[in-house]
């Protein structure tokens, strides 16, 4: 019954695995070939995985990637721009079952050490982007490391007018500056606020103010020592 | 473009709809207006559409098969189950056996007025004690009096509707609704 | 009748005919929103309307009345106030000026002007003044783009209408609207009588036209740039509540029962039925139902079209009152003129 | 460093996002809010429009008034709990939300849902594309001043949403879609109801196109306004019918099929040459019609069979990174799950359509008349929801 897919993709998050990739996707290695020989160095990683390529380059090459993925390939269509705040969430799930006391919650734990996914990465903070090609199908993930203390990153409006109102998002929601953008401002909060809300060490306070009601308040059941009929009511 | 204007297709549109509400029964060459039965729309206090028998109104329980086990509470993405309970010895089911244990239900309140009617609680029930019924007038005048404890869930259980049969080809297994 | 009003003092009279003009504008306005705007649409849009206030929903317009009234009578803070609450009046005020023209029978009338349809054209010109004042006076930008946008259509379509009516005149050779329902109603048709001659036949490009404009003069779609829901609110009324809204309301409707009662006097033959004698008493009490079914049957057209097309853009309607309706006016006046010659 | 009319407008409208107030700027032109509270934005979508009479010398959008923050509340769910909140990003195309993020979810998992639950799911996935639609059919008349179409859209409409309702309990927020498969199977009798309520959609174009489509005034409103150039509508992101109707042919369903069986089918992907709005109703109103022929063709076909596969039910995503997208009704829609292996998603980018769509606003109002705003919005179609999420 269960139809699990048999599908041979290679593990998500290896690093570098594009190259020994059992189905080698050879129009996405000749594009990976492209950008290497036009960024040079700048293309720091890249992966690919069931028809979908991620590349990593050097913030510096951001917007030199989307001017060659534009003018040179043709990825005419602007899919999205965001970003991932790699950092684990220093308060948890909020309602893991240690968060039981919810009159006493841990304190925020110190981070700890980021791992970050596909394509890789260094930093905390890292862009996110997807370009298409809508006449041959292909599309491409792209992604750059921000360093924490220096959180900016060149604009893509002069190349994907379509960008504007995503880099305004991640202006918004992890505090991203993007240089050549006509107007970062406030997109979906009011002007007044304060803090990144996407950023992992923004508290998300829904789930701060409320205890958990899932904590099991009916002490646990003793294993049914009694004998007898105990499977009725009993908790498993 | 055709020789008739569009204007005066769409004129015969809204013609043609006028005298289909008025006149509903075409074909048998009554005349007399029955616009009541040609709207769409029902006049809602006096006449009320049954929603189908999944639709999901509002969630019904089944007291007697609670365990206070929390599933649903935990599992409850707005967290607006509540529920305390308390273990008991219950008599023993045959003569001569122990005493068993059970949870005691002590409150099962859910509030309407956080609830998004997403149904994963009653997925998530493993001892069948929450249903969905297709009862929808529970709406209150107040916030607060959204909050509907255990004996009204309980009341809503009546409303619960059988299992459907499934469409063919399917090898679902049917469910059946406990009895109150 | 007439013998029966000589009698009475001037006073008498007077409050008689102003009590019939008070019951010939409210009821029928009352009737057409009952009628077209709660029915008739609701029955267009598979639904049934109002359904719960007497039977068939038969009072809610007295509901809804009693509903503006408890509103407060809200002047926006920076508006003019004294302009502001004085538009809707204007604007009703030109709808009962209009209405001091039309003949309901041989004797039944208000007042026998000779120049009866130049007045009602002029008078009719009365509401821009109230709809400009309500746009200016509300200070939002919303009423001003409405007001601006009513007076230029309105404006516009006042030349059509005119011209349209213009026709009439020639053929009945009278601006008197009595004269001219008794023209139609004495007419022949190439020597065939049996009807009148009710100048719809003869003057129908005049009908169109006037029915085109007729329905830009009520800002009804697809002309209702003015108010236009989707764009401006509601225009020039945005700012308005309670019962100055509703005077808007009923002048919106009243005006559109006015109008069809000019519209059925000129084209349809006015009060007289076909077979009777124009004189008859009986027409004294028979004429206005009959001008009344003329009316409702012409404003269920206005709102059969209001209900079923888009509105124009306000430089479309421009072009169509310009190139289109003004010069097919023009057009229809000359052959009417021409054949009132010859023939 | 002269400041362009873009920039000085870019500039009240930050200024008015800031202090959320009326404005009252007062130059040679008018500034006039169109929004938040307006008949014309279904929603809460505000557009400053600087105007010079009633021709907009440039228009700015406000939004976030309706911004929930479903990418932070994500992060705190569990993948079930998620589909929950996605619902309501386009409500009136619900169920099609819930579906690249399933997808998602069962690209890192390495599920695939069996044969039927998949038929169901791209039923189903047409359906709300058709009660969405529908919608926009009726509502685009509205805009452009016609009020009786609207009321035909949402009486059919209802055909739909009852299927979507019979089948999976909600009108709205189904929630129907899971890991592997679907929450349930269909009821008895759904196919043939489905039949009928395609056949009554197919009567409503009819009607449609002849009240509305076929209207000279309706024509003249819209053809020739708001047009988007295709390399200007890609580069700004617009997807879906908006882009189509530039006549750039592509579409999601059929160029990268990803978990739903529209290959198995036969059907048309329409485009229109022009690019303006009347391009763009013409092509949604093809698309309906195309819609209601696939679910038609796949209510023949459904295979029998299970409708899920084995997946855990404590459901935890392996670690990885998956973009899903589909050709929902308002345009491309995906969802890109980045997994640390734990019962939550670690982070959710919700590519959604609507957001795309309208950015190109500022560049598309430029010197267009007032009612033309709202024919290039309303054409445009977009729900809040989807704006903001």
């Amino acid at each position: 019954m269960s139809r699990l897919s048999s599908t041979d993709a290679v593990e998500a998050g290896a690093e570098a695995a594009e190259a020994d990739a059992p189905a080698v996707d050879v129009e996405a290695e000749a594009l990976l070939a492209r950008l290497g020989d036009a960024l040079g160095d700048d293309l720091v990683e890249s992966h690919t995985d069931q028809g979908a390529v991620w590349v990593r380059v050097e913030r510096d090459a951001w917007a030199d990637l989307a001017g060659f993925l534009r003018d040179e390939e043709g990825f005419g269509f602007f899919n999205f721009l965001s970003a991932i705040d790699w950092m684990p969430s220093p308060f948890g799930r909020d309602m893991d079952s240690s968060v039981d006391n919810a009159l006493d919650p841990p304190e925020p734990k110190e981070p700890d050490p980021t791992e970050t996914g596909v394509a890789g990465g260094d930093t905390r903070f890292q862009l996110l982007a997807r370009v298409n090609d809508v006449t041959s199908g292909r599309s491409i993930i792209a992604k750059a490391d921000l360093p924490a203390d220096d959180l900016r990153a060149p604009s893509w409006v002069e190349v994907y007018p379509g960008a504007d109102w995503h880099e305004r998002e991640a202006w918004e929601m992890f505090g991203i500056d993007f240089d050549g953008h006509p107007g970062l401002r406030h997109i979906y909060l009011p002007g007044e606020f304060e803090g990144h809300p996407l950023r992992k060490d923004y508290p998300l306070l829904a789930r701060r103010v409320k205890p958990w009601p899932g904590l099991v308040d009916v002490e646990l059941m003793p294993t049914t020592d009694d004998g007898g009929d105990a499977t009725e009511g009993a908790e498993p | 473009m055709s020789l008739v204007p569009g204007l005066v297709k769409g004129l015969k549109v809204t013609g043609t709809t006028v005298v289909r509400t008025v006149f509903p029964k075409r074909g048998m060459r009554t005349l007399m207006p029955a616009p009541s039965k040609g709207a769409a729309t029902v006049q809602y206090p006096h006449v009320k559409e049954a929603p189908p028998p999944r639709a999901r109104g509002v969630i019904a329980l089944h007291e007697g098969n609670c365990t206070a086990c929390m599933l649903c509470a935990r599992e409850c993405p707005d967290w607006c189950i509540y529920i305390e309970g308390h273990k008991e010895k219950a008599p023993p089911r045959r003569a001569g056996g122990k005493p068993r244990q059970v949870n005691i239900l002590d409150r099962f309140d859910i509030d309407y007025a956080l609830c998004m009617f997403c149904g994963i609680c009653v997925d998530v029930c493993p001892f069948e004690a929450l249903f969905w019924s297709p009862e929808y007038e529970f709406a209150e005048p107040r916030i607060a009096d959204l909050l509907h404890d255990m004996s009204r869930l309980s009341e809503w259980m009546e409303t619960v509707p059988e299992f459907e049969d499934y469409e063919s080809g399917s090898v679902a297994k049917k469910l059946k609704v406990p009895p109150t | 009748m007439i013998s029966v009003l000589s009698e009475l003092s001037y006073w008498q009279v007077t409050s008689i005919r102003v009590g019939a003009g008070l019951v010939a504008v409210l009821l029928v306005a009352g009737t057409l929103v009952y009628a077209h705007l709660f029915k008739m649409v609701s029955f267009m849009q598979s639904r049934l309307g109002p359904m719960e206030a007497g039977p068939y929903g038969s009072l809610q317009l007295l509901a809804e009345i009693g509903k503006f009234l408890q509103k407060e009578d809200i002047v926006p803070r920076r508006a003019d106030r004294f302009v502001f609450k004085a538009a809707p009046f204007v604007v009703l005020t030109s709808t009962f000026l209009l209405l001091v023209v039309l003949p309901g029978g041989p004797d039944a009338w208000f007042i026998s002007n000779d120049l009866g349809i130049y007045l009602a054209m002029a008078v009719s010109s009365v509401s821009v003044i109230g709809i400009l004042m309500a746009g200016w006076g509300s200070a939002s930008k919303y009423s001003l783009l409405g007001g601006l946008r009513a007076t230029g259509q309105l404006i516009a379509y006042e030349l059509p209408l005119l011209l349209a009516v213009v026709g009439v005149v020639i053929q009945a050779e009278t601006m008197n609207l009595q004269e001219i329902v008794l023209a139609q109603a004495n007419g022949e048709i190439f020597g065939w009588g049996a009807i009148g001659n009710p100048f719809i036949i003869t003057q129908f490009a005049g009908f169109i036209i006037f029915m085109i404009a007729m329905q830009a003069e009520l800002t009804q779609t697809p002309f209702d740039m003015p108010v236009a829901e989707s764009e401006l609110v509601t225009g020039y009324m945005t700012e308005y509540s309670g019962l100055r809204f509703l005077l808007f309301f009923i002048g919106e409707f009243a005006t559109a029962g006015v109008f069809s009662a000019i519209a059925a006097v000129l084209f349809l033959g006015g009060w007289y039925v076909p077979g009777l004698d124009p004189a008859d008493n009986l027409l004294n009490l028979l004429g206005p139902l009959v001008l009344f079914g003329k009316v409702v049957l012409l404003t269920f057209l206005v709102f059969w079209v209001r209900f079923t097309f888009p509105r124009f853009r306000e430089d479309q309607l421009q072009r169509l009152a310009w190139k289109f309706l003004v010069p097919l006016a023009l057009a229809n006046i000359v052959v009417t003129g021409v054949l009132k010659v010859v023939v | 460093m002269t400041v362009t009319e873009r920039q000085q407008l870019s500039y009240i409208a930050a200024q008015a996002a800031d202090a959320r107030v009326n404005l009252e700027i007062e130059t040679e032109g008018m500034t006039l809010n169109i929004g938040p509270q307006h008949p014309a934005t279904h929603g809460t979508l505000r557009i400053v429009a600087k105007l010079d009479g009633e021709q907009v010398v440039a228009a700015e959008p406000v939004m976030g008034y309706m911004h929930r923050g479903y990418e932070k509340l994500a992060e705190v769910r569990t993948y079930p709990q998620v589909t929950t909140l996605i619902n309501r990003i386009d409500w009136l195309g619900s169920f099609a939300n819930e579906v690249p993020f399933i997808l998602a979810a069962e690209r890192l998992m390495e599920v695939e849902a069996p044969p039927r639950a998949q038929w169901i799911r791209t039923i189903l996935f047409e359906l709300s594309r058709i009660a969405n639609i529908t919608l926009f059919l009726g509502d685009m008349a509205v805009q452009v001043g016609a009020i009786t179409p609207v009321f035909f859209a949402f009486r059919d409409r209802e055909h739909v949403l009852n299927q979507i309702e019979a089948a999976t309990g909600g009108r709205f927020h189904p929630n129907f879609d899971r890991i592997g498969g679907l929450k349930d199977d269909l009821p008895a009798g759904w196919i043939a109801e489905t039949r009928q309520a395609m056949r009554k959609i197919r009567n409503f174009c009819d009607e449609i196109e002849e009240l509305v489509e076929g209207n000279e005034i309706f024509q003249a409103r819209t053809r020739g306004i708001g047009v988007i150039p295709p390399d200007v509508g890609l580069s700004y992101g617009l997807t879906g019918a908006n882009i189509r109707a530039s006549g750039v042919d592509w579409d999601v369903r059929r160029d990268s099929p990803c978990g739903l069986v529209h290959n198995q089918v036969d059907w048309k992907v329409w485009t229109h040459p022009d690019g303006d709005s009347f391009a763009r109703f013409w092509v949604r109103m093809q698309e309906t019609r195309e819609a209601t022929k696939i679910v038609d063709q796949l209510l023949d076909g459904i295979p029998s069979g299970p409708i899920m596969a084995k997946v855990p039910v404590i459901i935890k995503v392996p670690a990885g990174e998956a973009y899903v997208e589909t050709e929902n009704p308002l345009g491309v829609m995906g969802y890109y799950v980045v997994s640390k292996g734990d019962l939550f998603p670690f982070r959710v980018k919700i590519r959604s359509a609507s957001f795309s769509n309208v950015s190109i606003t500022p560049w598309l109002l430029r010197g267009v008349y007032v009612p033309d705003i709202i024919t290039i919005l309303g054409s445009l179609y977009f729900i809040l929801g989807d704006i903001d999420r």
